[in-house]
């Protein structure tokens, strides 16, 4: 597997789609040397975003997700086509997920400005 | 998806076994089915989380509401054998303070 | 799972990301309520063009596959970016990929004009 | 990924058994491994593909090669007990017919 290469996944914003886009992930990760506990992380944080995107705006299209393959791990990207990013971490029972997310992932990105994205990193050899 | 099922019920606790996924799209499901099962008795609950296999912050956010709920009674919650990525999610969280948990 | 939702791929033309795709449709078709013998049927079709697509060219880009949930089957739709549909059965060892893809899938469409895609349909409940 | 291991070897029979899944990527290390297994012995050659969950067109292909080559020095081939995944496979190919298929 050779850096830089990136599988995308466009995913309609509704709840049964988000554990196809967690074995996805989990076959990505796997075959990017993760071992099992770190691609659980991986696959809870991914699960994690993409619920709290489809709570703000189910139902309203698809949600872009970019997975590179880095030298040294794996970075997640989610853009909405043509949509700002809502607010995802606004509310009192949203504390849990990004608790979550901030733990169990070395990195967490959201960009408001230009490409309204939200990238996650995780890097090998690094399970929480 | 997940299952819920009352394995047993003595004159202290009721053990209801939690198998499956719980997440966004199973979460609504699990919301209702727990709640009932909770509504109808009056023992202290353990949830045998032995083969819940995955939950997500909202699967946490319903056990709260659960939490809630049975304490308003005086009883309380037990979770029994949770998975260690389960368990982990259980630390992140602060939740490990506020159930007991019991690993067998 | 509602009808006509779209599940997109997009995957370097690389042998190392067949399995990855692989794992995809099969939790979509678990999703959408094939039985396991069928989601065999499509994991070994699926793979079988995407090999034939990175046997003739390897390397170049990615190749789009558009996973369509019809009410009645599953529709997946492969293209490449700006590029033409390779000859992908036209020597003597691509007997046994067209052979084994007619036989598993309900249709099977190469349209060389227009969107130059292929398109192969599984309908729900026919396991072969 | 695949793993292939010579299991017996009597005056008559090799028995190798082929576990994991060919496909596209691991093919060109499955044909190097079966060449070389088929190569180093003088019997009859068994596939056991008990374990053997996944096979692709490349991957018949290669087993079509082999079949040649064994031939040749007229020896043959058995694929012993393959999963109904993979039979069906042989039974649209039309390999069913050139190989011997063992089923226990
Ligand atoms: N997804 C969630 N994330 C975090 N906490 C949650 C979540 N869902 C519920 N909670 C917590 O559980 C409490 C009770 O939840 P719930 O039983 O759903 O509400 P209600 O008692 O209004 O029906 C909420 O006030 C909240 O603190
Ligand atoms: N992918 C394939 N699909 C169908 N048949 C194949 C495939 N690969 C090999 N074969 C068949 O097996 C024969 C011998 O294959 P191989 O051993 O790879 O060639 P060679 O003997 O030239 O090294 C080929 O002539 C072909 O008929």
């Amino acid at each position: 597997m050779s850096t830089m290469d990136t599988i995308t996944m466009l995913i309609p914003l509704k709840a049964e789609y988000v554990s196809i886009a967690r074995l996805t992930v989990s076959g990505i990760a796997s075959r990017m040397g993760f071992d099992i506990d770190t691609i659980e992380d991986i696959k809870v944080a991914l699960s994690e975003i993409l619920g709290k995107f489809i709570e703000k705006k189910s139902g309203t299209g698809r949600v872009n997700v970019d997975f590179q393959c880095l030298e040294d791990g794996i970075s997640i990207k989610f853009k909405i086509s043509d949509q700002s990013i809502p607010e995802l971490f606004d509310n009192d029972t949203d504390k849990f997920a990004l608790a979550i997310i901030s733990s169990l992932m070395d990195e967490i990105e959201i960009e408001k400005q230009g490409d309204n994205s939200i990238t996650m990193v995780k890097k090998l050899g690094k399970a929480v | 998806m997940f299952e819920l099922n009352t394995e047993s019920n003595d004159g202290k606790n009721v053990v209801i076994s939690v198998k499956g996924e719980i997440d966004i799209y199973s979460a609504p499901d699990f919301k209702e089915s727990l709640y009932q099962s909770i509504n109808d008795v009056q023992q202290n609950i353990i949830l045998d989380f032995s083969d819940l296999s995955y939950i997500d912050s909202m699967g946490l956010g319903i056990l709260v509401g659960a939490l809630k709920r049975v304490r308003e009674k005086d009883r309380n919650i037990t979770i029994k054998n949770p998975k260690s990525t389960v368990r982990k999610l259980f630390r992140i969280t602060g939740l490990d303070k506020a159930f007991i948990i019991e690993e067998v």
